[in-house]
């Protein structure tokens, strides 16, 4: 039935996953949106658009002004058709020396489809003319054909601001909070920050709503902790070009594998691990004994709107259950190393885009799945109906919160 | 309106067979438009007495909007030159820069100003990506000739180049109309060259032999057809355009 | 001051106008957008867009259903990495091979930035996969980095057309109106459609709002009359491909061009002038001669909103009146016999798109025209603030409008 | 791990250039990975004993998202084996390919996995659009070579290959370290190729003389190194190796 599908450990990137049903499905907007959304949002961070003058229109929409709250300039270069054939390094060069000159701090090149298309080669572009240059350059290459889905806006963004940052000394008491923004006040905090500042530690939250000088100091710290698959591939960056370690929590589902993380953070950041965690790690480890006894051998399915499908099912399998079949919305190179754990238990399952529930819901039946996740329209199957909540927080109350959820849908 | 493409592999003597069938087509009293398709631009060296001519893209690159006779040059074998040439090495995009060379030669009406009899296309059979197909696709070329040699490289280009054309042909433009030799003259090259035509399903149209008066013309910056043009070479040419006037398809 | 600008005889087609100032202006929407307004138009006529998920996503706001209200299907393909590299020929073909099946009537495919740029061979397409199909299928191709205004969005989607026509028997009392939508009831009617109904002619319109069968019928007619520039190069079409003579009035400014085009009207059509427009055409010329005593030697400058600048400019330099700059949204290939005129009267005044008029204003101020045409902000030149009205209007009545608009202004 | 690009007009010799050099470095104990970036997808032939290996676009074509095993090839040498490969001739885009193909490598870490010693890239030197100059961007490659023998055509595409590399230099990517002459051995090739080295600004590395062997060799799919290990020809090669391990950048 899903032949067309691949399998999990077949994927490598978000561009191996297929729509579940032929959709007449207009298509995800343009990564290019969320990098300049991402922007705006980083103070003292100017962007220079490279696109079509659509690209440039559409980019407006989010970003509308040329000039940000803090001075900071969004501007746009169009391609013309010469610049199709011949590349556009001049033109963008030298819009890049009008925006030193007015004064950017520094600037972030988002390029779209044409210029990935014609293999623009803005790294080459930007070592030639920093040296002449005040502001920092750096840059995030957005072809949507080659980023069908809207995160690789977010993290190849994110990613990009390494180029942004200074080599520095290390503080010890200093650690980076990666993947969650100082302003996100509708999202509760993750229980691990609060505690991390109560040992007296420095914390820094390096996310949008970050500034750019957040960014440039990053280096300085003694650890990163990353709260978010969008942050990850930064730390990674971080971790080979200054040596700055980082922990992941944002994957870790398993009481286990919260509490090794818990205490892989306690010896980096040089304290001793006390037992704040003790009641809430006991509270995880009961319920998921529970969750193993009822669900074990029970299949289940991931429609839209599960935060990090991979490592989730990851988890879930090891607890016993039997993944069917994912929707999985970004593939992140991190995501390989859960899709190993699943492997290892025996499981390769189907993976897919899902993108007009109404009609995937049928087939989705057709697989008979004990256990639903995700967003759904309208089913006699259970499921637990959405599991987006869940988004920007991390350790032992998630899993605990998580699993309740799920037990309760299996009605007992 | 005889429209004409010679693909082959680079260095297989492709620019040197068509300037000299152009050359030998201009002297029977026919106007002939030769168009180069390759980056490296050369295709009408030996009609320019060696010089290298502005390419298309060149013009168009510096100077924006060129006007026809920017681009199309009067040889003093009297066939009109055209170099659509290439994208900076390193950047841009090859294809697309055929294509807009194609384009800028519409926009400007180049064949209703020159009203040639004939139009010769020298391309590039390396790469054949969308944009290197042009010149057999939209009309531009009705017969489609591959010179090789009985190398391996270049006949493996060939059966590459015949495949583009067959995918073409389905859909009503260019067809092949065989093969033209250009020998290297080592042992057994001749019936390599023939097995090859026969797995490529296509014929050897002329067996076009080796002369040292190519080479020696060449360092003039001319054709044979211009230099010696009572040589058995030049004859040769002479026949071989014949040839490709007579057959294939017409407008 | 306008050396980075051509002169209008260098311009051989929209990509030649540069920008009158450097503007952050995000530039036009793309072509593809009024493409796909318009096939949603014309009754009967279905649409596939190929291209990224943002253009698909983008066309859904114009056409926001996929089927349309007499059946028709508006579907949309999505090109992938893979289709990038490799073309998206057998993709296209299976969509096509499916609208076909679904019982779409005839096809316009509307190709995009990408497909334009890899070179997609969608004439080679069709010509293989319509024996095949009961469809007709046709294609416009709207690279936006080659179309950077919105017109060839019409123009290329009219000229289009003709690819679905059926060769048939002509038909000598039969008149195509090209450019004219029997629906545009905003606009008024062009006294020469009253009169050849009058002459039991038979109309049939053209433009978006006919449909698909008014344009398989088309190539029966004895006559093309067009009325737009959008339509022009349909009628080019149409007398290369089918023989059908085609006769312009829109860019007829001058009361004598009018004249011979009325008079070649009723050769055409067979029948014999009569009396019905002299008086019109002596209004017109008194108006005209009138014009010529005062404009003489005045110089003008068009800013937007000029329907047809070209062929307005050579008459306006006809009369006597001097080109200084001429602000143009597209160049039409039929506007090179008018570019002539102005060339030929000793004029060559440079071209330019302006963009934002708050900053062009100060420019086009230093050029001290006598008299500005088109659509200013704030301005102590004497200008005539908008021209747009004239659109779908032609003959001496649009004349003797214009003119006096002009001499109005002049203050006598 | 050292990377070298070597590139060359297509025919020069360049393919059989490459594989020699890595048989020689292979001879030597060193792991070394040989990437083909030529739509010809040849560059191996003979270090897979005159097969044609699946290229990187066409197990992608058809596969969809390969694994590391369906793109490398271990040959006889030990020399691991890739060809990017190229588009289907006539449509679709052939820089993007080389890009795809670099980037589908890199998803899937094949440095990572094979840590080779040495990479080698045999790219084609004709067609040098944004996708083309891949191997000398990005930090794929260090050291660029350039291929040629004494004929014009050869030179002129290294004068323009030279030119891409000198633009990325500035970029802080590969450097052009010299040409390697593959002798076509006619009058005054060598003072051709020296004037030529001169203008271009770069040294000849080494001169590698015209020997039958080469032919013998590939007649059996083979390099000169794995067939006449003790010949003068494969010496050269492994002279030609070392020269090239020692000298130039180093990561």
């Amino acid at each position: 039935m899903f032949d067309h599908l691949k399998r999990l450990s077949a994927v490598k990137s978000g561009s191996g996953i297929k729509f579940l049903s032929p959709a007449v499905f207009p298509g995800n907007h343009c990564p290019m949106r969320i990098a300049s959304v991402i922007v705006e949002d980083i103070r003292g961070l100017s962007s220079l658009l490279v696109g079509t003058p659509e690209c440039a229109t559409h980019s407006r929409l989010f970003s509308p002004l040329p000039e940000g709250r803090n001075g900071e300039l969004h501007w746009l270069y169009v391609i013309d058709s010469n610049e199709v054939v011949f590349g556009c390094r001049e033109g963008v060069a030298d819009a890049l020396r009008k925006m030193d000159r007015a004064g950017a701090e520094a600037i972030l090149i988002i390029g779209t489809c044409i210029p990935e298309l014609i293999g623009e080669d803005m790294e080459g572009l930007i070592h030639e003319i920093q040296p002449e240059l005040k502001a920092q350059v750096t840059f995030v290459m957005l072809g949507q054909f080659k980023n069908v889905s809207y995160p690789p806006g977010s993290w190849k963004t994110m990613e990009a601001m390494a180029s942004l940052m200074d080599r520095c000394e290390t503080d010890s008491r200093r650690i980076n909070v990666l993947g969650r923004s100082p302003f996100e006040e509708h999202i509760p905090e993750p229980a691990v920050t609060g505690y991390l500042e109560s040992k007296e530690l420095k914390l820094r939250y390096l996310a949008p709503g970050a500034s750019l000088d957040d960014f440039r100091q990053a280096p300085d710290a003694a650890l990163n902790v990353v709260l978010s698959p969008f942050a990850q591939p930064l730390a990674v960056r971080m971790e080979r070009e200054f040596g700055v370690p980082f922990i992941a929590l944002h994957d870790k589902y398993a009481p286990s594998d919260i509490d090794r993380a818990y205490g892989d953070i306690a010896r980096a950041a040089g304290y001793e691990p006390d037992g704040r965690f003790d009641e809430e790690k006991r509270q995880a480890e009961n319920i998921q004994a529970k969750a193993e006894e009822r669900l074990k051998g029970m299949s289940f399915v991931f429609s839209q709107r599960i935060d990090m499908p991979v490592p989730l099912a990851a988890y879930l399998t090891e607890i016993g259950m039997v993944p069917l079949l994912l929707h999985i919305e970004e593939y992140y190179s991190a995501d390989s190393a859960h899709t190993r754990k699943i492997k290892d238990a025996g499981y390769d399952p189907p993976v897919c885009r899902i993108t007009n529930i109404a009609e995937d819901e049928k087939l989705i039946k057709e697989l008979n799945p004990d256990i639903c996740m995700g967003y759904f329209l309208k089913t006699d199957m259970k499921y637990v109906p959405d599991m987006y909540d869940f988004y920007g927080q991390t350790g032992y109350g998630r899993t605990v919160n998580i699993l309740k959820r799920i037990l309760e849908v299996t009605g007992e | 309106m005889k429209k004409i493409a010679v693909y082959g592999k680079g260095g297989i003597g492709k620019s040197t067979t068509v300037s000299n069938i152009s050359a030998a087509m201009a002297s029977m009293g026919l106007t002939v438009l030769q168009v180069g398709c390759d980056p490296k631009a050369d295709s009408s060296r030996n009609l320019t007495g060696g010089q290298n001519i502005p390419t298309v893209l060149e013009v168009l690159r510096k100077k924006g909007d060129p006007e026809l006779e920017d681009l199309v040059v009067k040889s003093t074998t009297g066939v009109l030159c055209v170099e659509s040439g290439g994208p900076i090495p390193g950047v841009g995009c090859a294809g697309r820069g055929i294509i807009t060379a194609f384009e800028k030669l519409e926009e400007l009406d180049a064949f209703g100003v020159y009203k040639p009899d004939v139009v010769m296309y020298d391309v590039l059979g390396d790469v054949v990506c969308g944009g290197f197909a042009m010149p057999i696709r939209g009309g531009y070329a009705e017969d489609v000739c591959i010179v090789t040699s009985g190398e391996m490289m270049s006949l493996y280009a060939a059966a590459n180049i015949s495949h583009a054309v067959r995918s073409f042909g389905k859909r009503g433009y260019a067809s092949l109309r065989g093969l033209i030799l250009n020998a290297k003259n080592f042992e057994g090259e001749q019936e390599l060259v023939d097995r090859a035509a026969a797995e490529i399903d296509t014929p050897v149209l002329y067996r076009m032999p080796r002369n040292q008066l190519v080479q020696q013309a060449e360092a003039d910056g001319k054709t044979v057809v211009e230099a010696f043009p009572d040589s058995e070479m030049a004859q040769h040419y002479r026949t071989l355009a014949k040839l490709l006037l007579e057959g294939g398809g017409d407008v």
